[in-house]
């Protein structure tokens, strides 16, 4: 099976109220790959989410994980949503232990265990002394960081995460970057990761998606209902823990390439031009 | 300073009961008026009793056994309610949250039931007496079941209203990190809805009391509605409004006995 | 005052109260001393009664026993204006599986306690030498009597009127062990008036009532307004006649002021008064049976000559 | 594409009318059992009377006119109880959503009445109909003010517990955009409590009707409840089950009507 | 009235649950200043926010406008929340628009030109095609933007900002940093505005804050329950337009200079040495 890539986002349309948001979205993700989603605000990146998610059936289109099509949310899948979502009910030890509780089976020893396992991550995202706080006793970085850990402690195949950093100030930030990077590496996850930070985009990613709706139907003009597309699909090399990168040059034309092909709705590129560009990545 | 927060505090509580006070107050002034009113125009006056008719009514109830029963008439009335009123919200809640759990989370059996629950809360139970005896027969349980029967749609239908307004994602995420639907429902839905339970049985408290003195019109020996109904014979109103009063300050004790678990226990809930 | 209210409720003897108002009769006899009646229905009969205790109607339907328990008692100078009826068998005691009234000891019987029923039951163990002590009474809301009763268990019994009275005595197996032809003319059927309302709507009344009993005792309109009358309390013509069989009707106001002069009544009187004052009905601080007066048409008074309460 | 999206929903529909129709069935088939095995052993049972029984009796009621009256009663009495469900429940919703928006806003008010208005939701208000007569006399007011008695307290404290629960950020908002109190409790407040208030209307509406049929049976000459009453008497089941069942069937489509209008009119509510 | 400052905060302290959150802030902003407020993530910068509202009383010290102690929120103040906090029984335009209609006099000529504004404001934040969406149907950085324009359609003396950018993509995120500093200048708002992004802090503020529980009392160790003070209080140099400043070494230091004060847990410094550093900006 090693030819099944482990995602495939087939031809997928979406349509809200007869309104086009997103237009045949075509790429494969195989195991093991970073992948990051950037693309202008409202341009449909948490409707694609949720559409790999199985939270929303496309409309048209296929969606198959390991070959099998995605129906509903499972374990296979974890998820880091852009409104941070805790359980309201639980405190942050709770929320972020629920994961491993749900499949335990409840004797001793293993609670011993799984609460070693939580107070770990949560000494990692920081929150170590706000353990018995409920999520409305936090600030909004802390929920996000709450919300992280709660995710990355099942270890998921494969991880979705809609700007998840967004939140954070620069010092946490880096460190979460590293954080995932490592367990990307140590637990061979796949990631895919949406952000609005470019710099952070290039800097995680081994490859890197643009969605966005700024393009054209071949010579015509922008037609009226046209929904966002990839417009960039590109591989990036790998360069964990080397915060230097981010200072070099290729890194600025990187941002700078991106920033035009998807974000300024006055360049538009055609379509055509686009698809040269799609990587092949298989 | 935190002393300073304290005090503040306390200053705002004695403020609270100073002001729920003014009401009742009122409404006791109201009546003495009334009461003295009507009394001036007529001496035997039975409708408007003066307090202290009605608190030497109330004290031979409550303080002086019963010749031919030989109980203290008030207590033995009152547990007889409590126990049915009690059983009855208690299996109100029971079928509702389960009902309502299940209705919410499995959309075939939404369909399947939703719109017979609404018919069944629409049927009033007591012009349906015949078949509800029929049913459950002439005893005790007929009291229960009449409160449950009258209650448990209205917790059925606005919990499932609640569950439906529960943001997805944390259906969603609770899948995402491996809950099974049993967990889900029992693990992360029916906590969440718990403090809602509470409130929707603070908000139907009066109804069931209503429910209950009506049932307990129908056939019964003893209970604070029998009594009611008892002395309704010969307008006895002495007795019947200090009753009323009490009814009234014991549903007001468990609403907020209700209210301080819910505060408490489910601090969570008031903040979001 | 121009204005009269009459406030009357379902039971055989007062249904004509209803055909009153809507055929006019009423209005016609308020011409005639140039003011208005009207006669309302209120379902529920106790609250007709506090209804008409509180000063919101001037007269009202009820029997010689709730007079002296509410209006009297509640310091209200009642008048009985019109004696109607006598309850003839129309109040009566049914039974499941008891043969007769001493069987009834040990079992549960199903009753509107404090009501006529109640006093029914106390002068059915009276001549049985029985106390309510032997039986086990539960009190049961009128309207729901028959039900309660045809789903009870199989040994109780019940004290009840009609029509819910013909009801449990057509269920199989159960037998009448009692009923109000037992002790004839003592359940009395009135029609109560405030003593302070003037002669002119008492008159009226009367002449209305009395007209009334003109068409329904015997006149080529009697079946049809039976028929109303059946219509109007929900039931059909030849169930009414039973009912009407049971009701010993005055059709004449002789016969009706017989009675009233009758040394019965004041037996009957003191015999519920006796009741009333048993069960505590006049209200807390009463200690005698004699607390309230009731003043015969001879003008002899049973009780104190200086709270008269009740007129005949 | 779009084609095959509305496809899908009416296939759903229809799903949804098939599925909501068995429990009504079941119910059928099982009454019409028990009232057969009932007419087995005793052909003159008057307690579960046949379907085809309770047909006859329903059909004269609605279409054969009465002969005291000259009118259809089925329709004489529906029209008048229509009438006072919607005067009731339409002045418990009004005094509701005015008392709560006032308590929600103003913290005082809130000290002064909130526990006022529990004490007044306990009260059985059919125990003390004197009272209530002396308050609003005998006429039709008094029917209308049952149903709102009974019903205002739920529909206030229900409100007042949804307000409390917006965040409460909103209204900071609307202070610094300029809202003055009333514009606050009028314009930002009032549009998003309005669906709520639909759904505890809904919740709300069989206790309406309970109370609608109880205040019938006390003193009227017409409506759906009187009927009920009069028949009861006589055990009249067969009139009794299908004015029961005709109650239920509008109560029902009041619902249903309340549900579309909040679900078109307000559907950012659902979404929240 | 001159010498009165705008905005004072004297010596103010809260508290969570007997937990000290905020310890003996103290500052003044003089009108027309664009003060940024940055920290560590759950410092405390939104519930400083909260009682500069007055949506929250503090438990010591004063705050007050104009010389008046602050009481509850009003038009004096406008405010962008975290939590975009749309009202969600109103579409974008009447979001927007909402602010104007509550001190309209509801004729129609006046109402044509609110609509006009309102117009101006939502192409202003790309949402013009948007305006009859209710808040539901927006991606989270949609609300963010409508969140902003409801704001500052009004115009008020003094603009709270609790990380309005957060959700933006870089493209938008420029021009609404270009479009904040405008209506500044145009209009002589006074702006506190909290941001976890340092180099935005820095590139916007005229005067940037540091909020950080990362100090020592005296030369003892860190204490158990202490709340975030302010650790630094800079003035900048102003700087309108001219994006190019964020790559001058100038503007790395100073970015790493924060970054070192307030964001180390490990890097704590005594508040005596804070107190020098603390300009006096009357
Ligand atoms: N429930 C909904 N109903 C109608 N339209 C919706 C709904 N949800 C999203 N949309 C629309 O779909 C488009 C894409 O939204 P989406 O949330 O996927 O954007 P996004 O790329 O995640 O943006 P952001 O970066 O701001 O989060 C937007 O134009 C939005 O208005
Ligand atoms: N309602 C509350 N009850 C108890 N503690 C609270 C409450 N709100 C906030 N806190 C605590 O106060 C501290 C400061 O919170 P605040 O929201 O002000 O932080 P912040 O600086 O805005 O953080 P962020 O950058 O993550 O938004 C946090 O430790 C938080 O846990
Ligand atoms: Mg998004
Ligand atoms: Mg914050």
């Amino acid at each position: 099976m090693k030819n099944t890539p482990l995602l495939e986002v087939d031809n997928v349309s979406q349509f809200y109220n007869n309104r086009r948001i997103l237009e045949n979205i075509n790429f494969k993700i195989n195991k093991g790959e970073f992948c990051t989603l950037v693309g202008p605000s409202g341009s449909g990146k948490t409707t694609l989410l949720q559409l790999i998610m199985g939270e929303q059936q496309a409309h048209t289109g296929n969606i198959s994980m390991s070959g099998f099509p995605v129906k509903s949310p499972n374990i296979d899948r974890g998820i880091v949503f852009q409104s941070y979502a805790l359980f309201p009910h639980l405190n942050v030890l709770e929320n972020v232990m629920l994961g491993l509780n749900l499949q335990s089976r409840n004797n001793k020893v293993e609670h011993k265990l799984l609460l070693e396992k939580t107070f770990h991550y949560l000494s990692l995202v920081h929150l170590k002394d706000h353990a018995y706080k409920y999520p409305y006793e936090l600030s909004g970085g802390m929920q996000q960081r709450a919300a992280i850990a709660q995710s990355l402690i099942i270890e998921p195949k494969i991880l979705l995460m809609d700007e998840p950093f967004g939140a954070l100030d620069p010092h946490i930030r880096d460190e979460m970057q590293v954080l995932i990077l490592d367990l990307w590496e140590k637990n061979e996850m796949t990631v895919f990761f949406i952000t609005h930070d470019l710099e952070e985009a290039i800097y995680l990613g081994t490859r890197v998606f643009v969605l966005s709706p700024y393009y054209q139907q071949k010579e015509n003009k922008k037609s009226r209902n046209q929904g966002a597309r990839i417009l960039l699909d590109k591989k990036l090399s790998t360069h964990i823990n080397s915060t230097e990168i981010k200072n070099s040059p290729d890194f600025f034309s990187m941002v700078s390439q991106i920033r035009n092909i998807g974000f300024n709705p006055k360049k538009t590129r055609l379509v055509d031009e686009f698809n040269t560009l799609h990587d092949q990545t298989k | 300073m935190l002393e300073k927060i304290k005090q503040l505090r306390e200053i705002d509580k004695a403020k609270k009961i100073f002001l729920a006070t003014i009401p009742f107050i009122i409404l006791l002034m109201l009546y003495s008026l009334a009461s003295t009113l009507r009394h001036q125009d007529n001496a035997n006056d039975k409708i408007l009793p003066s307090i202290s008719q009605m608190a030497d009514a109330f004290y031979i109830k409550a303080f002086v056994k019963d010749r031919r029963t030989d109980q203290y008439i008030l207590w033995q009335d009152t547990f007889a309610s409590l126990k049915r009123l009690a059983g009855g919200i208690f299996f109100a809640a029971i079928l509702g949250i389960i009902i309502a759990l299940h209705i919410a989370m499995l959309p075939k059996l939404d369909m399947l039931l939703s719109p017979f629950l609404i018919f069944i809360s629409m049927i009033p139970p007591l012009a349906i007496l015949p078949i509800i005896f029929i049913a459950f027969g002439v005893n005790e349980l007929v009291k229960i079941m009449l409160i449950t029967i009258g209650i448990f749609p209205i917790i059925t239908r606005d919990l499932v209203l609640t569950i439906q307004k529960m943001p997805k994602q944390l259906i969603t995420k609770a899948k995402t990190l491996g809950a099974t639907q049993a967990q889900i429902i029992y693990t992360i839905i029916l906590p969440q809805v718990t403090p809602r339970l509470i409130n929707v049985i603070r908000l139907s408290l009066g109804m069931g009391w209503m429910l209950l003195i009506a049932g307990e019109a129908i056939a019964s020996t003893e209970g604070l509605g029998y009594r009611i109904f008892l002395v309704r014979r010969y307008l006895a109103m002495d007795v019947i409004i200090p009753y009323v009063f009490w009814i009234t300050l014991l549903g007001f004790l468990i609403d907020k006995t209700l209210y301080w678990i819910s505060k408490n226990k489910y601090h969570w809930y008031c903040k979001t | 005052q121009k204005n009269f209210k009459i406030a009357w409720s379902h039971y055989t003897g007062w249904e004509p109260w209803g055909y009153m108002q809507d055929s006019g009769i009423l209005k016609k006899w308020g011409k005639k001393f140039n003011i208005n009646i009207e006669a309302v229905l209120i379902n529920d009969y106790i609250e007709s009664i506090n209804l008409y205790t509180l000063g919101k109607f001037d007269a009202c339907t009820m029997t010689n026993m709730d007079v002296l328990t509410i209006p009297s008692s509640s310091g209200i100078d009642s008048t009985a204006l019109i004696i109607g009826d006598f309850s003839n068998g129309n109040d009566g005691i049914v039974a499941k599986t008891a043969k007769n009234i001493k069987q009834l000891k040990g079992k549960d019987v199903y009753l509107v306690e404090l009501s006529v029923s109640h006093y029914l039951l106390t002068r059915a163990l009276e001549q049985n030498h029985m106390r309510e002590k032997d039986l086990n009474l539960i009190n049961t809301s009128d309207a729901d009597i028959a039900t309660v009763f045809m789903n009870s268990s199989k040994n109780s019994a019940v004290v009840t009127w009609n029509p819910p009275l013909q009801v449990v005595k057509q269920e199989k197996g159960t037998k009448l062990l009692f009923d109000s032809s037992n002790i004839p003319g003592e359940i009395i059927d009135l029609l109560v008036v405030n003593s302070k309302t003037p002669d002119s709507f008492k008159k009226a009344v009367i002449g209305a009532w009395y007209e009334t009993m003109n068409l329904l005792k015997n006149s080529p309109q009697r079946n049809k307004i039976v028929k109303i009358l059946a219509n109007q309390s929900g039931t059909n013509s030849a169930l009414f006649e039973k009912q009407l069989k049971t009701t010993a009707m005055f059709f004449q106001k002789n016969k009706a002021d017989a009675f009233a002069n009758s040394t019965k009544l004041k037996t009957t009187m003191r015999h519920v008064r006796n009741f009333v004052f048993d069960k505590g009905l006049m209200g807390n601080g009463i200690n005698s049976p004699g607390a309230i007066g009731i003043m015969f048409p001879d003008k002899t008074v049973l009780g104190d000559p200086l709270n008269i309460k009740l007129r005949f």
